[in-house]
């Protein structure tokens, strides 16, 4: 066990430093683009995952939260005139707040009710947010939004924002990682399979959703700061329920519950329609399908596809060595 | 001062060189909504350029016989998307890139653009997109305030309207007419009222029965094409009696055909274009395309056919790929006859400065006048 | 505003209130016979529009009630497909994530094929159930008038079907517990098939019901799709006449609210409306749920 | 009657089931006992279809059955009710009783008279029948899951553990059922049970599995006061 | 001896069907103490009101001195009662050991924050709970399934793994809701042993069983219920031959084969 983990770490670590070095050689403002683009969803998708990952719970209105914590995030650094890192503070808060509120109807409506709820939220806030028009430009958006900085160094580039995005990435990766991999992701799974059983177990399994809740709206509000400074410029029109689908369909691919497979799914579902754009007018129909067929072949995600066919061919491969191996002896 | 940056630029500006010693082909980058909510717009964007193109490569393309090459994104009218796919063709090294439509998706790509120093040419028609000062950044239609005001003024002087009624779409492109019209109104001392709706909505009569009770006698209405097909048909059906005047959808083939003739029969357009228009240079493109794609030409062709012509001959003028003397040459741009109008380049980089009037006679838009902006 | 104009927005969002409740009872018949929602249903609307309009009588030429016909044949063999291919092998999965998912990915090819095959223009059947009729100021459209009729004909007739025949019933056995109605002779793989056919054959009915009120687009049932399923849900989920009732509910509160608030805010009426309804009454108005 | 001839079956990679072979005369009582986990669930599952049978044949009535639907081999005239009683929830107690005969054509005053036989069965669920079953107690739904297995008149029928969560009373009134519609129906039964005292005492043969294949088997007779059998599973 | 859980004039009524009419008992501290009676005679409606999964339609519980009903079940387990279900409710799709590392969640304090953080603590935590479970597995005599997957273990196995929960949380009583229904009789006799052994360690159990040979065992005292009223109660001994009992719950060959083997 705990050698698995020691690879598994050091298999994390290398990762890492692979990631790290990712601008040295990429500079093509494309690629970096289409990377912090991958690093934003993935931070949606590590929350979303406590939610419809974990207690298996299917919040559909991602794009809202998102949204709110662009909003929060642009609209104190235009208004107040402060650093775009009080809007990050503000955008947790906004999390914490949202977690809060919509934790509360997850307690008294279930399964599709939820995804129903959640998907009326994330529209009653686009529609605000469009509507709003002295407060948030409304359907013209917000433009200008500062980048970062830090020490008067300014992260105005897809290079130099690849960097910060990946820290914080990693950043929220390691806090995923630890909540899953801990008593609070055991008692989140175990919700989803049986809610009585747990609250016989002395669990407030009122205060636990609420808690999985915050978290996931804490990392879509922090996901959603981050890029509005990436951008520079939002609009309502951008937080559909085709984005909240998009979340979701990353953590199917990457594996409902699995830390990595959160990244991965992020990864794939940014990049494949990047890679499929050859196809002209096919790319988008093609991508679907892709999808479809990943959600009906490998219901586990596709990293555990992976991972299940390597472990197979190695299988097949010692198998046969050891049979080469008796025929030699022999 | 870094001599890392100096060799790196140097070495960028070798490969420009080279790219113009030899022969390879000129790249023009297009983002246009191929799939998502407006497919049609895309296409029709990506057949007109395809065609003026085709057109200069047919005549010995550009720079000395170079060929044009079309590289196409899609955007799907989202922010992020459009972002992407500039960003994507800027690392192809397209010389100029047309579009992306919608004013939203422009503003979205504008810091990009700068940035970058490519010279984008976007239909999008907000005010807020001459405002930006950006220098790469030309706009191929009128913009909206030409539109709103030439439409109020227009249903005010010629119609002789009393009051007012706007419906419009609370997106940028309604909402932003709506301000125009209503601060026209109230110096003119009009009467005025306004509804909106919400892109994809699909029943207003909630809306127009207001403009009944309010007694309006024009009504204006500025939307998107399907939402102003069922305006149509509603506006009829709850027989609100009002003089019409519409944003340019009304214009277009595609929405006339979601109506009965009794929905639009005289109903006013304010457009960029119409293709019964007599002017020579319309009818020629109208022909060229209609033999090639069968069908009419409606201002998203004509708009971006424009664009392409604009774009093509700066490139030819400025006599290089180099971007930043495109957009110099876009900027002297002048007296060039295109489908929309002549294209004059003016200190806000707009490239179109007159509208037209047309009214919908029996299922076909008759051009009625143009008017001139400066 | 005067009475007549009360009337008038009564009336329209009756109107429209017998869409969203027609949306509804579709959604509910899925849900109740297979457990499954189908969130590719609002596409699935626009499919059958397409394939009458653009394809049986734009396209070939046939006359209108054979156009219907033949629409509802390719539906409800469409249905079956989507059993086969979707709920089928989705629905046996951990978690009912993936069927949801599945079926909204779904859409998203149909939206794609729609676009692909018959073009990205949108386009109208001119004289099909168009017209309107007028009784002193109040306008009612001659489309509204049937599909208020349709409606309630499809609500008795899915209702005596489920409560009365054996295949009904059988419908209702599986969405409870596949494995037990097998085992009482339910042939489960064709039920399920038989109910994503009828629902696609209902689905189609919307779609050609709506074409003279929205025209033929890829967008055309975008809004109503949503707003169907939280009249089922106002109404009461798994209770047919309930989404009628839903249905109406929404159709008048979010035509009345404009008089209130501006006209932008109508979709945020009905949507406050759903997660209220959620939050207070869960089970519906008329609801039973277990 | 049924006659099984070497079977596998597999959980995935798991193999539930090694080499399993067995027979069911027509008007016999057949037991199947074991602890935990041997494979007497995986057994019924296979014969009804519902889980894949990898290797070998189920003959019934002359038939191979081993690749037919669970449907199918229903309406062919096995009946199994199942563990656990996989009753309907949501329908009412008269619903459920009459998807079971489901299969059968009835008019509606044979349905009555089957009903009212059902109920005279069990008077418990007369008192409840327009109670969703979901509601129900435990035992209250066993004794419906019995009753909705025998509105169709099988042919054969498989009982998976039908004594679990029955009061002694009920149970011995279940078993003495069974006997009599053995013997009047000539209808063979397979029972599995934990109470092996009980399911040895009403049936002529008796069959002992253990991790997924069978160790003994024989003569109930016989196997009531063989030592091991008293050993491993009648608790002596 | 001090009673832990006693009942005063409980009742429950769902709509017109009275589940539980006027019930009162009361259970000795560090007993054995069992509910039996015929099938839907309110027995798991009983151990429902105690666990304040439904609410009472009158009457009170007390749990060790205090009172319990009204508050909500989470509550109810914190103050020291755990359960098992007449229907099996199981982490499916969890491994064993982690089925039985849920029933600790409460007795593990870290909270979320320094759970992320502190990793000295947080692993001294895991592996504290993670020891006890492993002891309480041996002793329900299930520590090498530990890392099997609960759904695929059989029926019995999943039904045992639940005390083991229970056990978790460091209660003082455990309600068993039909704990041998589907273990074969040397299982059943496993179960016992189970239960005595920990019993000896000092958990209470209240009991619901229809199997007579694991009620009689092990009971201190039987409460018998039918049709939601109490028709009797006692020992084992007097239960079983009272006459109303025979009469309802066990019948006439329960009385012969007692008779036969000559226990009575
Ligand atoms: N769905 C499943 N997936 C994987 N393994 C399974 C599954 N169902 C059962 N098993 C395994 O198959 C074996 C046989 O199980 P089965 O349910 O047939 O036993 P049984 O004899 O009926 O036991 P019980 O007396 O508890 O009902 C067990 O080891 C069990 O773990
Ligand atoms: N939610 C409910 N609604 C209506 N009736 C109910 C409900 N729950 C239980 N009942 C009824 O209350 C009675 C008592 O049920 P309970 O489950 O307590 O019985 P039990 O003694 O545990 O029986 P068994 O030994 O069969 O498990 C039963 O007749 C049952 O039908
Ligand atoms: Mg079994
Ligand atoms: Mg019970």
């Amino acid at each position: 066990m705990t050698k698995k983990m020691k690879i598994r770490i050091a298999e994390i670590i290398i990762l890492l430093i692979a990631l790290l070095v990712v601008p040295l050689f990429v500079k093509n403002n494309y690629y970096l683009l289409v990377f912090n683009r991958i690093l934003i969803n993935a931070i949606v998708v590590l929350g979303l995952n406590f939610i419809t990952g974990l207690t298996g719970q299917m919040n559909l209105g991602m794009a809202g939260i998102f949204a709110l914590g662009a909003y929060a995030s642009a609209l104190i650094t235009r208004y107040a005139n402060i650093s775009p890192w009080v809007g990050l503070l503000l955008a947790i808060a906004v999390g914490w707040v949202i977690g809060q509120c919509l934790g509360y109807p997850s307690l008294r409506v279930k399964g599709v009710y939820l995804s129903l709820t959640t998907i009326g939220f994330a529209e009653v806030i686009r529609l605000m947010f469009s509507n709003l028009t002295d407060i948030t430009g409304g359907t013209q958006g917000m433009r200008n939004i500062e980048p970062y900085s830090l020490f008067g160094f300014k992260f105005d580039t897809q290079g130099k924002m690849y960097y910060l995005f990946f820290v914080i990435t990693a950043f929220g990766f390691f806090i995923a990682w630890r909540i899953v991999y801990s008593k609070w992701g055991r008692v989140f799974k175990s919700l989803r399979d049986n809610a009585e059983a747990v609250e016989m177990s002395g669990v407030d399994i009122a205060d636990v959703k609420i808690k999985a809740f915050t978290i996931c709206a804490i990392y879509g509000a922090v996901a959603g700061a981050l890029y509005a400074h990436f951008m520079g410029y939002i609009n309502p029109s951008t937080f559909t329920i085709d984005m909240s689908t998009n979340f979701v369909i990353m953590l199917l691919i990457g594996g409902l519950g699995s830390v990595i497979g959160n990244i991965f799914g992020a990864i794939i579902v940014t990049i494949l329609p990047e890679m499929l754009r050859f196809l002209d007018d096919y790319y988008l129909i093609t991508f679907s399908i892709i999808v479809l067929l990943g959600a009906i072949f490998f219901p586990n995600g596709w990293v555990d596809a992976v991972v299940r066919l390597g472990k197979k061919t190695i299988n097949i491969i010692s198998d046969k060595r050891a049979e080469n191996g008796k025929a030699v002896s022999r | 001062s870094n001599p890392d940056e100096t060799s790196e630029s140097e070495s960028t500006n070798s490969t420009v060189e080279e790219a113009t010693s030899t022969s390879e082909p000129v790249k023009i980058g297009l983002v246009a909504m191929l799939t998502g909510d407006n497919p049609l717009n895309g296409e029709r964007m990506q057949q007109a350029v395809q065609l003026a193109i085709d057109e200069y490569n047919a005549a010995g393309g550009i720079l000395g016989g170079r060929e044009i090459e079309l590289l196409v994104e899609d955007d799907q009218t989202l922010q992020d998307m459009a972002v992407t796919c500039v960003e994507k063709l800027i690392s192809e090294e397209v010389v100029g890139i047309i579009g992306p439509h919608r004013s939203t998706n422009a503003l979205a790509v504008e810091a990009t653009v700068a940035t970058a120093g490519v010279p984008t040419l976007t239909g999008g028609t907000s005010p807020s997109i001459s405002e930006l000062g950006n220098d790469y950044l030309f706009r191929i239609r009128a913009s909206d305030e030409i539109f709103a005001s030439v439409a109020a003024a227009y249903a005010v002087d010629e119609l002789g309207a009393k009051k007012i009624g706007m419906l419009y779409n609370s997106d940028d492109y309604g909402a932003g007419a709506e301000k125009i019209v209503a601060e026209y109104c109230k110096a003119n001392g009009i009467g005025y009222v306004s509804e909106g709706h919400n892109t994809g909505d699909t029943d207003f009569t909630a809306q127009i029965t207001k403009m009944g009770t309010e007694g309006v006698d024009a009504l204006l209405i500025w939307t998107h094409d399907s939402e102003l097909a069922i305006h149509a048909r509603q506006i009829y059906e709850l027989g609100l009696e009002a003089k019409v005047v519409s944003s340019p959808g009304i214009t277009m083939q595609q929405v006339i055909d979601m109506c009965e003739p009794e929905y639009i029969e005289g109903w006013q357009g304010v457009t960029d274009y119409v293709f019964t228009s007599t002017d020579e240079t319309v009818q020629e493109f109208n022909k060229k395309f209609s033999e090639k794609y069968g069908i009419n030409t409606e201002l998203y062709s004509a708009s971006y056919y424009g664009a392409a012509l604009v774009l093509i001959e700066a490139i030819e003028a400025a006599g290089t790929t180099d971007r930043t003397a495109v957009m110099e040459a876009l900027k002297k741009t002048s007296d060039l006859s295109a489908p929309v109008g002549v294209l004059e380049c003016d200190d806000k980089n707009n490239l179109v400065h007159s509208v037209n009037v047309a009214e919908i006679i029996n299922k076909e838009p008759v051009f009625i006048k143009s008017i001139s902006v400066e | 505003m005067n009475a007549a104009v009360l009337v008038q927005l009564l009336v329209s969002g009756l109107a429209m209130g017998f869409i969203y409740a027609l949306v509804g009872i579709e959604y509910t018949l899925v849900w109740n016979s297979t457990g499954l929602l189908n969130f590719s249903h609002d596409k699935l609307i626009m499919l059958g529009a397409y394939l009458f309009g653009g394809t049986f009588v734009l396209g070939m030429g046939f006359s209108n009630p054979l156009a219907i016909v033949l629409a509802f044949v390719i539906m409800g063999l469409i249905g079956v497909l989507i059993a086969n291919g979707i709920f089928n092998p989705l629905r046996t999965m951990q978690s009912m994530i993936f069927a949801v998912m599945g079926t909204m990915i779904l859409g998203r090819i149909i939206k794609e094929a729609c676009r692909l095959i018959w073009g990205p223009a949108p386009f109208a059947i001119s004289g099909w159930l168009s017209g309107n009729i007028r009784i002193g100021k109040i306008s009612i459209s001659n489309a509204n008038i049937i599909i208020c009729l349709v409606s309630l004909l499809v609500v008795i007739g899915l209702q005596l079907f489920l409560n009365f025949t054996k295949t009904g019933k059988a419908m209702r056995c599986v969405a409870q517990n596949k494995k037990a109605a097998a085992l009482m002779g339910i042939n489960v793989t064709q039920n399920i098939c038989i109910t994503t056919a009828v629902s696609a054959i209902i689905c189609s009915i919307i779609g050609i019901l709506i074409i003279p009120l929205f025209n033929v687009s890829t967008t055309m049932s975008n809004s109503i799709g949503l707003k169907g399923f939280s009249a089922g849900v106002i109404g009461g989920f798994g209770y047919l006449p309930g989404a009628i009732i839903g249905g109406i509910i929404i159709g008048i509160v979010e035509n009345l609210a404009v008089m209130v608030l501006p006209a932008v805010y109508k979709d945020v009426v009905s949507f406050v409306l759903l997660i209220l309804f959620l939050l207070v009454k869960p089970t519906g108005l008329l609801g039973k749920r277990a | 009657m049924l006659k099984i001839k070497g079977i596998d079956a597999y959980y995935g990679n798991v193999q539930a089931l090694k080499n399993i072979s067995l027979e069911v005369g027509p008007q016999e009582i057949v037991s199947i006992i074991g602890s935990n986990g041997a494979g007497k669930t995986t057994l019924m599952n296979c014969i009804m279809g519902i889980l894949p049978v990898r290797k070998g044949e189920i003959l019934y009535k002359d038939r191979d059955i081993s690749s037919m639907k669970t449907h199918l081999i229903m309406r062919s005239g096995i009946v199994q009710i199942p563990e656990g009683r996989e009753i309907f929830p949501n329908m009412t107690v008269l619903d459920n009783m009459e998807m079971g005969s489901y299969s059968v054509k009835r008019s509606k005053s044979e349905m009555k008279a089957k009903i009212g036989e059902m109920y005279d069965l069990f008077p418990r669920l007369r008192e409840r029948k327009s109670q969703k079953a979901g509601s129900l107690s435990g035992g209250e739904q066993q004794m419906l899951a019995i009753v909705r297995g025998l509105m169709s008149d099988p042919e054969l029928l498989m009982c998976d553990e039908p004594s679990l969560g029955l009061a002694p009373v009920i149970v011995d009134e279940v078993f003495d059922t069974f006997v009599r519609i053995n013997k009047e129906k000539k209808m063979p039964i397979i029972v599995v049970e934990q109470n092996a005292y009980i399911a040895l005492s009403i049936s002529s043969r008796c069959y002992v599995m253990e991790n997924g294949s069978i160790r003994i088997s024989g003569s109930s007779d016989e196997l009531i006061v063989s030592d091991a059998i008293i050993k491993a599973y009648l608790g002596g | 001896m001090s009673s832990i859980l006693k009942a005063s004039n409980v009742t429950k009524k769902f709509k017109g069907l009275v589940a539980v009419d006027d019930l009162d008992f009361d259970m000795k501290d560090n007993t054995i103490h069992s509910l039996i009676g015929p099938n839907g005679a309110g027995k798991t409606t009983t151990v429902n009101l105690i666990t304040g999964v439904h609410d009472l339609t009158s009457g009170s519980v007390e749990f060790d001195g205090k009172i319990i009903s009204g508050l909500p079940t989470y509550k109810i387990a914190r103050s020291g009662i755990g359960r098992t279900f007449q229907n099996i409710k199981i982490f499916s799709s969890m491994t064993v050991l982690e089925n039985i590392m849920v029933g600790g969640h409460e007795q593990a304090k870290l909270g979320l924050v320094r759970g992320v953080f502190d990793f000295k603590a947080s692993k001294a935590e895991e592996k504290k709970l993670r020891e006890k479970a492993e002891e309480i597995l041996n002793k329900i005599g299930m520590y090498e399934l530990k890392d099997k997957l609960m759904k695929n273990l059989p029926y019995g196995r999943q039904k045992i793994s639940e005390i083991g929960r229970a056990m978790m949380n460091d209660p003082i009583l455990i309600l068993l809701d039909e704990p041998a229904a589907g273990l074969n009789p040397s299982e059943r006799a496993e179960l016992i042993q189970v239960i005595t052994k920990t019993h000896r360690e000092g958990f209470s159990y209240f009991l619901i069983e229809h199997n007579m040979d694991v009620v009689m065992n092990i009971s201190d005292y039987i409460t018998v219920l039918n049709f939601g009223r109490k028709i009797a109660e006692g020992t084992p001994k007097e239960v079983q031959n009272n006459e109303e009992v025979i009469k309802a719950y066990l019948g006439n060959k329960y009385v012969t084969k007692k008779k036969v083997s000559g226990e009575v």
